[in-house]
Parts: C-alpha cells; structure tokens; sequence
C-alpha cells in the first residue's frame, strides 16, 4: 500500500470509530455501568511488594527506563501513582531514576500529585526522582548502583526497555528485591520472564493501571481499546477470507479491505 | 612517540581500565566500579545537551536568527537577505523555559502549560504513527489459507498461513481484559494464546542472546588484543 | 547450585579461548543475507540520485552494526553508488566519520589507482535530532541537498559537485536503516514515505530485533535484512565471492567465538535442568 | 492560598495548551494533501516541526539541573560518596570544556573555507548580474565589483597560504602531503589567474572579461574544496580534538560498550537460572530458545543440516505472528490512550492547576 502521510478516507472512518467507542464507554462508565476486568497477576503482586519493603524497611524503585514522553510513559504513570499512593501510606521511600529530563517533569508531578492525595504532600521527597542519565548504559550502570548501594527491597520497571533491560533485572537479582515488570517491547520480555518475580506483558501495562485504580475514565478507555481490536479482529478475519477467495477468483482483489482502506481522496474525486 | 600515539595510547590504557571497572561488578559492587560510574554519569551528563546545542540548536535554530548564514560578499552586497521570520523562533525557546517552574513551589502550574503541550504534541503524532504502522500490518496478514501453486496446493505454505493466522488471533484474543466472562468462547479460548506468547519470547530470548554475547566478544578482542599490548608498550616507555 | 559467579567466568572463557588463538570457521549461510545483496546489487543511479544510510547505532551495539554497516557500505562503494550518511540517534556521530573511511581506505588498498573521496563517495549530514518530525520535513522537502543544509563539516552539501542536486527525496534510490534500536527503526518505517512514494529499504538489526524485522520483511516494508553480526558475516562471504580480494578474516573469528559462546549457553540451559534433580536426590538422601 | 476559582482557570489553560499542542500534527494528518498544501502547512512543515522540537531541547537543562544539584551539595558538605560525585562533576565539566573548544574551532574554520568559497561564488554572482541585470536590487558599477572581486581573491588566497605553511610546521600533514601539494597547485593557478584579472581593463564587462571570471570562480571553488579537507585533517591533530576523541572514544564509547557486555554475562545466568522445563509453557520456551541459538552458529548445522531453515522458519511463521498480535494489541492501546492524552480525558488528571 502506498505511504501514509495523510489519512485515507477508510481510515478516517476507523479513527472516527474509535473516537464514537471512547465517547460512548465513557458516558456508559460515568451512567454507573460496571466493566468485568480480567485478572492481571502482574498487578496483584504490586501491592505484595510494596507491602513487603514495608516489612523490611527498604526503598522502593520505579522506573521508567526510556520511556520517552508518549502514550506508554502516560500508562506507566498511572501505575506509579497507584505505587507512590501505597508507598506514601507505609511512609516508606520511593525512589524514581530518571532518563529523559523531558519525561522527568511529568514524573516529579505524578509523584506529587500521588504524595497529595493521601495527605502527605510534605513527606514528598524530590531528590527521590534521580535523574541519572539520558544515555542508555549510563543510565543503567548508574541503576546497578543505585539498587546495590540503596539495598532496594521492590524494584518495578514498567515501560518500552531495549538491551539495559536484563542489567536492570539483573542489577535487583542480586540484591533479591521483589522485581515486578512490564514491558510492551516484546524483545525483553523474555529476560523479564526470567529474572522477575512477575512479568506483564505488552498491552498489560497499559490494563494494569485501569485494573488498580479502577478509575472510570480509565476502564473506560480499555473498555473502548478492547471493542476496538474486536473490530480489527473482525477486519482481519474478512481480509483472510477474501484472500483464500482470491486464490480462485483474482478478480476480487478490488475488494480487498486493506484496497479500501489505502484508497486516496482522489478516488473519491478530491 | 609522537604526541598523536601517545594520545592513542592513552586513549586504550583508560578504556581498559574503565572495562576493568564495569567488570569488576560481577565480582561485587566496589569502589572502583562506583568511580568510573560516576565518570560515565559526568561524562554522558555533559555530551548529551552540547551535542543538542552543537548539532540542532546553533545551525538549525540560532545560526539563521543571527543572521550569521547571511553571505556578504567583498562589495557589501548579499546574495540572500535575512530572514526576519526566523525571529519567531524566540516563541517556542521562551515558551519551552517554562518547564524550569517545575521547580517552584509557587509557578509549577506553569511548567504544566509546556509539558502539557508537549503532551498533546506527542499523542496527535501517535495517532498517525499508530496507522502508518499498524495498516501494513494488518494487510500483511490477509494471508490466503489456500495457497495456489501453478494451479494446484502448497501444502506446506497453506500450512504457514493457516498457523500465522490462528497464533495472530488467538494472541490477539489473550489480550481482551473486559470480556471474557466464565464460558464465553473468548474465556475459554484465552489461555490458548499463553504457551503461543512463550514460544515467541523463546524465539526472542535465542535471537537476542546474539547481540549480547557480540558485544562481550568486541570487549575481550579489546582487552586481549588492543589493551595487553597498549600497557606492554606502556611499560616499556615507563 | 552452579554459583553466580562460577556462571560469569565460564562465559568470559568461552568467549575468550576462541579469540586468543584466533580460531576461525566459515559462517552458515542466511537467505535474508543473500536477498539484501541481490536488492543492493541492482540498484543502479542517475547523476544526482543517491543511497541514502543511517547509522542510529552507539558503541552500545557496534559489535553487530560496525560490521553491517561496513559490509553494506564496502558494496555500495564498489558499485559506485553515491551516500549520504546520516544518524537519528547522538552516539552515532564518530561511526559516521570512521567507517566510510575505514572502507574507503580498505578499498583503495585493494585496487590501487582507484579513489574513494569525501565528497563524491559519501557525504556525512551528521547527527539530526528529531526524529520522526525531522524524517517528516525531510520527505516532504524540495530539495534535500538544500534540506540538510550544512554536513557534519559546516559545508553546504550542495558545494559538493555530486550531492548537489538531489532534488525531492524520490532521488533517493535505496535506504538503508542500521540499527538496534525499535524506536528509530519505527520512525524510518513509518515516517520514510510520501503518498506517491516508498523507497526501497534495506536493515541491518541487531540479533534482539530480528523477529520484529521479520514482521517489516514478511509485509514487504523491508527489502532486504542483516541479521546481527552472522548476516553481516554471509553478506561479507556474499562479497567475498564476486571480489575475491575482499578481506574478512577478522569477522568470521568473531562469528566463531560466539559460537563457542552460544553453545556454553546451551550446555548451561541443559545443567539448569539437571542440577536441581540431584540436588532432590540429595535431599531424598539426607 | 490558590482558590479553587483560579485553580479552575489554570485547569482549563493547560488543558487548552495540551490541546493546541497536538492539532497541528493531528490536522496534518487528517487533513487531505490539497487542503493540507493549500493552507500552506506543507511548504512550512519543515519550521513549524523545528518549532516543535526547540520547546523539548529547551528542557535539557532540568538534567543537568538535577544531577548539578545532588552531586554539588555531596561535595559540598563532602557527605558519604563525595569523592565519587566530584569525579563526576569533573567529567561533566571536562565533557562540556572539550565539546565546546571542539565545536568553536570547527566554527572558526568553517568560517575561513566558507570565505574561500565566497570568492568564486562572488566571480559567478558577477558575472551573473551582467548576463541578466538585477531587479529590485542595487549593486554597484561593475568596475568596483570586480577591483572588491580582486583584492578579496588576493587576501584569502594569502590566508590559505599561510595556513598551508602553518600545517607543514606542525607536521600534521603526514598522512595528507598529496593535499599540501595539491593545495599549494592551486593556489598557485588561483594567484596566476588574479594577476591576469589585475591586468584587465574593467571598464566594459565584454564576453572575454565575463569569461575570465566563470575561469576564475571555477579555479577557486576547486581550490576551496581541497583547503577544506587539508584544513580538516590539520584540526583532528589540535589539542581540542585530542581531548574530545580521548573523552569519547577512550572513556564514554567504552565504558557503555563494557555495560553492555556484561549482558553477555547476565544471560548465562538467566539461561541457567530460568530455563526449568516445570510447566509445558517454560518447556515451549526453553526449546524454542534453543532451536533459534543452534540455528544461527554454524555448529547448528553440524547437528541438524536444516537447523539455519527452522530458525527461519520459526521466527518468520509463530514468533512474527504472536509479535505482531502483541504490537497490535498494545498499539491500539496506545491509540486510544493518544487520543486521551490530546484531548485531556481525565477524572482527574495532571492537568489539575493545584499548586
């Protein structure tokens, strides 16, 4: 198909219905309508690792590894708060290193935001969030540091991770910090799996913070990304049919969904 | 020795070191490890924004504000004139020094008008980059479950399809979180997609192990070959 | 249990034994390897047109990407194609200046009399940040000679006789992405193309992204692929067989010794699953 | 004291910004090329984009803030560590010392080949404005333009001189004395085509005066681009340089390439560690795994001949299948999240104005 530098007209239809799906789940969310979330395993243990560095009296660590601003970044947040919230209320702390100082912003305000909301704004530490570096490995031999010399006791990476991810897991390994990870680049969820207590994988990062917060706006929204993948599953299923169809009949590849969907204005006589 | 080898011989003794270094953390972590650390720390700290400022903010940005890429020729004429429009860049520069109130107690909504910005800037690009990626994507697996081969079957390619297509599905049903409900076909079908995931992390895991081992390779061929004969010659200097 | 530490060394000797004697086998042979030849080999150019290659890679992954990026570059040098190097990604900034270079002089030394300069060979635009948004405006550029402006050397691309009349990015006769990182990778595959335009794309990766370039190849993004340092050791082989003089010892000493590392790996996954059962017999016992 | 009132309005201001922030990309997008070009969005896509990324660049400072910060007052009041902060201090100031010396050498010189380049490119300007007369423009007599041309050409052609000598002394010629000779050729025919210019009465711009200056320009500019690559090879030998190449290449290119080989570490105890076959699905994993490693050394093929096509197969069939479903999955996750981030979609968002 040719390049995508300006919307289609189909596309325009399937982006106009996921903006109709997200309207309406809102509206049937806010009308008191409960959603059923499945169970995310990954997300249970947050709560036990916290609780557990309460025991211990060990820090907790969250980051974001390079997670640059974005939509991910934002999921992640929504889980660091509901970590920040729990760590504030054991008045334990709560450290966040930092890799874009872009992104650092945003993070410095959850954190707060999260401190505030459970009446402790003055326990809120900012030297907590450390920025180390925005180099790759600088940032994470500064974390394999950081985890031995604070003797962490829970280590969340939530997040897109490349190649530091295994230093990282490894890094809390050795110091035997409860790990729980998410990661929606699948190339590391592999080493997750293999170093972590527990491992999200792909789009249950972006479930998990909806699951713990049960906050409507955000059931909503995994409502809406559920109903719209149920769509696509639906475009793939008639794309396979048509294909096998073609095998006999190559008249029909006119109608193929994905020639709909790349058709150019112009075919509409723009 | 000239100076340019003596500067290339330094340059090998302190890599070696700094390899010594980070290796010696698999030992435990120590003093000499949490030295160069820090140095690596200091060092990326410094590159990171001259190379903004070198690379992006002085040619594309401030060099044609100034006025510097004007030509003058020897008898005061210019070929081009300056752009006064340049000037507006000074809008998005002072409205981006708004993310320093992060640190005030008092203005810190301020630096939310910018990062919200930046927000929204990223989430209208995502929204392109979700169909400029995904619609290929999903045309690419419009694969006929029938392959026709000169008129009769491949079995082996119809096999393929028929596979890549039920692990997309099923994958993709895994990861429904609102429905589901015990006895729903989607319930039932759900934890089919798991020992699919494995196989693909398994996959990701054998393929991955590559790129981390070439790069334990290049540091051995380094110490072995490059930093043993940087310090023989060392030596023999000293 | 194996200890930690005990684990550590024996991989540090697996890799290690094979360099110091310097022990060297012959690549196995990768298809995807071959397929990017043959799509590098037919590309032919106008005066003005260009390849154009990025080296978003660091030191972090030079290992696998120096010698991808050698090999792609020692072809399109020896078929004359004119390159424009440039990077998405900070780090890559000396890899730009010291590998065509590297390749230039190599190739000099091959065939003396014959010259490889800057400035006719390849140009280096150096480190552009941005992006997405920055590959966006340059597609969309009149010119992109004019639209990279100065290269790395503060000169203006367009002073040099063979960059200075690209013109629109269509000029641009071959792409080539080397690169670990998903990020850049996905702004060239989203952002390299215009309505009427799609370039032809070649990949070098590293051995962590392979599976999800093969989903790029499988839909036809992708052209051709080096799959880590094993695709850049078949292409070399690849080269080696239309230029017999082509030199590539050192390379495939690499590709053994990760072998050899590979299969101390596999021995390790094998004890992983043994040792725990004495050590319940153990128990059994005591 | 913030009352909620004026929290309310600075809610609503940043949620505005959030969304001003993304219409133009989002307009961009879904705009129709011919509306997207008639509104004139196209030819300037390319400054509005460089706006965009200013604003970002600008926060490159709240790094440096922070760690100048924590690290400081370590040394400072020489609290527990401070030994280790003050060499990172240190190498922050030196990284940012050699980078700058580095770059304003390279701007000085940039400067001096550029002025080389402006002689020719001034002879063709000349010549131009006679072929075809400038409108709207005021130059002045043709007579003065070319005596400015002349006495222009003779001051750069003595600069490079000058600076070709200063590289022969410093002995950083070594690898480029072919460019020392063709350089000094150059020049040397640059010099002879001045004094035949000198020599010409300028009164009248006649075909064979204009035809001197396009010879004249093309002499320079051949001249200029050989200056430019002896000039360069001369400063990778400053002691600037030097510092930088060491910083970079002896210690910041090492020491990431030593982080990441630890990995080729870390991996034989995570393979040895993880790799239990206790369930089918760890078992799936494991040989999965180990079909892949075998299938891309060439001992694979000594076990099994096909092994490479298994691998192959493997990646291209069940592993790009399952990770197209999860790029899918977290990608329409991601889409909608977009859409909320854009619009500021929140029960209760960062965008709250609270101080």
């Amino acid at each position: 198909m040719s390049g995508l530098e300006h919307i289609t007209p189909g596309i325009l239809v399937i982006l106009a219905i996921a903006g109709i799906l997200l309207y309406r789940e809102l509206k049937r969310v806010q009308g008191g309508y409960h959603h059923f979330i499945r169970r995310i395993p990954g997300v249970d243990a947050v709560e036990g690792a916290v609780g557990r560095c309460a025991e211990l009296g060990r820090p907790v660590v969250f980051t974001t590894a390079l997670t640059d601003i974005g939509p991910v970044l934002y999921a992640c947040l929504g889980v660091l708060h509901a970590v920040a919230r729990k760590v504030a209320q054991y008045k334990l702390k709560l450290i966040v290193p930092q890799y874009s100082p872009e992104a650092m912003a945003l993070v410095e305000d959850t954190v707060r935001e999260a401190y505030r909301d459970v009446g402790r704004s003055s326990s809120f530490d900012p030297d907590g969030i450390k920025f180390l570096s925005n180099e790759q490995f600088a940032f994470a031999s500064g974390y394999m540091g950081l985890m031995h010399r604070e003797k962490a006791g829970a280590a969340f990476m939530f997040g897109s991770f490349a190649a530091e991810a295994l230093v990282l897991a490894e890094a809390g390994q050795q110091v035997g910090a409860r790990q729980v990870a998410a990661s929606v680049s699948p190339e590391q969820v592999a080493f997750f799996i293999c170093t972590c207590d527990y491992t999200l994988i792909g789009e249950e990062l972006f479930g998990a913070s909806a699951y713990l917060s049960r906050e409507p706006v955000q059931v909503a929204t995994l409502a809406s990304q559920d109903r719209l993948k149920l769509i696509f599953v639906g475009l793939i299923v008639v794309g396979v049919v048509c294909a096998t169809l073609q095998s006999w009949y190559p008249g029909l590849a006119s109608c193929m969904p994905h020639t709909l969907l790349s058709a150019d204005w112009s075919s509409l006589g723009w | 020795m000239d100076s340019s080898s003596s500067w290339a011989l330094a340059s090998v003794l302190a890599g070696g070191l700094a390899t010594l270094a980070i290796f010696s953390f698999l030992i435990k972590e120590n003093g000499f490890y949490r030295f160069f650390e820090h140095l690596f720390i200091g060092i990326a700290a410094g590159l990171g924004p001259m190379l903004i400022v070198r690379d992006f903010l002085w040619p594309t940005i401030l060099e044609p504000m100034l006025g510097l890429t004007v030509v003058t020729y020897p008898d005061g004429t210019h070929p081009e004139p300056y752009q006064p429009l340049y000037l507006l860049y000074l809008i998005p520069m002072a409205f981006g020094c708004l993310y320093y109130f992060i640190y005030s107690q008092r203005y810190s909504w301020l630096a939310k008008l910018v990062i919200g910005f930046t927000l929204g800037a990223s989430g209208a690009l995502a929204i392109r980059g979700f169909f400029s990626e995904a619609i290929p994507q999903i045309a690419g697996s419009f694969k006929p479950l029938v392959v026709m081969v000169e008129g009769n079957i491949s079995l082996m390619e119809s096999f393929n399809n028929i596979l890549f297509v039920a692990t997309l599905l099923l994958v993709l049903n895994y990861f429904f979180f609102t429905f589901g409900k015990e006895g729903s076909l989607q319930g039932k079908m759900a934890p089919v997609g798991r020992p699919l995931l494995m196989v693909c992390f398994g996959a990701f895991f054998g393929s991955t192990v590559m790129a981390r081992l070439a790069l334990l390779v290049e540091r051995v061929q380094f110490i072995v070959r490059d930093w043993v004969s940087a310090v023989g010659t060392f030596v023999g200097i000293g | 249990m194996v200890g930690r530490r005990l684990i550590y060394l024996l991989m540090i000797l697996a890799v290690g034994l094979p360099i110091v004697f310097g022990v060297s086998q012959k690549p196995s042979r990768l298809v995807s390897a071959e397929r990017m030849y043959d799509v590098v080999e037919q590309v032919r150019v106008q005066p003005g047109e260009v390849a154009m290659v990025w080296f978003d890679f660091g030191p972090n992954t030079i290992a696998e990407n120096e010698p991808q990026a050698q090999v792609l570059l020692e072809h399109l040098f020896r078929n004359r194609i004119p390159v424009v190097l440039l990077s998405q990604y900070q780090q890559a900034e000396r890899f730009l200046a010291k590998i065509p270079n590297d390749v230039a002089k190599r190739l000099e030394a091959e065939m003396p009399g014959q010259q490889w300069r800057y400035g006719e060979a390849w140009v280096n635009a150096g480190f552009r940040p941005g992006g997405a948004i920055f590959i966006q405006s340059m597609v969309n550029a009149a010119d992109v000679s004019k639209f990279l402006g100065r290269d790395v050397n503060g000169m203006p691309i367009a002073q040099y006789h063979t960059f200075s009349s690209i013109g629109g990015v269509e000029r641009v006769k071959l792409v080539g992405e080397i690169t670990g990182l998903v990020g850049v990778f996905d702004n060239i595959i989203q952002f390299f193309q215009k309505n009427d335009y799609r370039p032809t794309i070649v990949h070098g990766c590293t051995s962590i992204t392979i599976p999800e370039a093969y989903i790029f190849l499988d839909s036809g993004q992708l052209k051709g692929l080096l799959e880590g340092i094993a695709g850049a050791a078949w292409y070399s082989e690849v080269i080696k067989e239309h230029f017999p003089k082509s030199e590539n010892k050192q390379l495939l000493v690499t590709n053994t010794a990760l072998s050899a590392a590979h299969i101390v790996l596999i021995l390790l996954i094998v004890l992983g699953n043994i040792a725990p059962l004495f050590k319940r017999r153990g128990l059994h016992h005591g | 004291m913030v009352t909620n009132n004026a929290t309310d309005t600075r809610t609503k201001l940043i949620r505005i910004f959030t969304f001003l922030g993304g219409i133009y990309f989002f307009l961009y997008f879904v705009l129709p090329e011919s509306a997207v070009i008639s509104l004139g969005m196209k030819a300037h896509h390319e400054e509005i984009s460089n706006g965009f990324i200013v604003i970002g660049a600008m926060a490159l400072g709240l790094g440096l803030y922070n760690i100048i910060r924590a690290h400081g007052a370590r040394v400072v009041f020489q609290r527990a560590g401070w030994f280790n902060s003050l060499a990172l201090l240190v190498g922050l100031v030196a990284m940012i010392g050699a980078t700058s010396a580095q770059w304003l050498e390279n701007i000085r010189n940039t400067k001096d080949i550029r002025s080389v380049q402006i002689v020719g490119e001034f002879a063709t300007r000349i010549v131009e404005d006679v072929r075809t007369p400038p409108v709207g423009r005021l130059v002045p007599p043709f007579r003065e333009r070319v005596s400015a041309l002349i006495r222009y050409g003779d001051d750069r052609a003595s600069l490079v001189e000058a600076h070709t000598n200063l590289s022969v002394e410093a002995g950083t010629n070594g690898g480029t004395s072919i460019l020392v000779v063709e350089v000094r050729e150059r020049i040397a025919t640059a010099r002879a085509k001045l004094e035949e210019l000198k020599g010409v009465s300028w009164q009248q711009p006649t075909e064979e005066n204009v035809g001197r200056l396009t010879q004249f320009s093309q002499d320079v500019a051949k001249l200029a681009s050989s200056y430019s690559l002896m000039k360069r090879s001369h400063d990778a030998h400053g002691l600037s340089q030097r510092l930088y190449d060491f910083l970079f290449d002896g210690l910041f290119n090492q020491l990431g390439s030593a982080m990441f080989a630890l990995l080729g570490v870390y991996i034989g105890a995570a393979a040895y560690r993880a790799f239990r076959v206790r369930t089918i699905e760890s078992g799936l994993m494991m040989v999965a795994a180990v079909i892949v490693m075998l299938g891309q050394i060439s001992f694979g093929k000594e076990i099994y001949e096909n092994m490479p096509s298994i691998r192959q197969w493997l990646l291209e069939v069940p592993n790009s299948a399952a990770f197209r479903a999860i790029r899918l999955g977290a990608g329409v996750a991601g889409l909608m999240l977009a859409i909320r981030m854009w619009l500021s979609i929140e029960s209760k968002s960062f965008s709250s104005g609270r101080k």
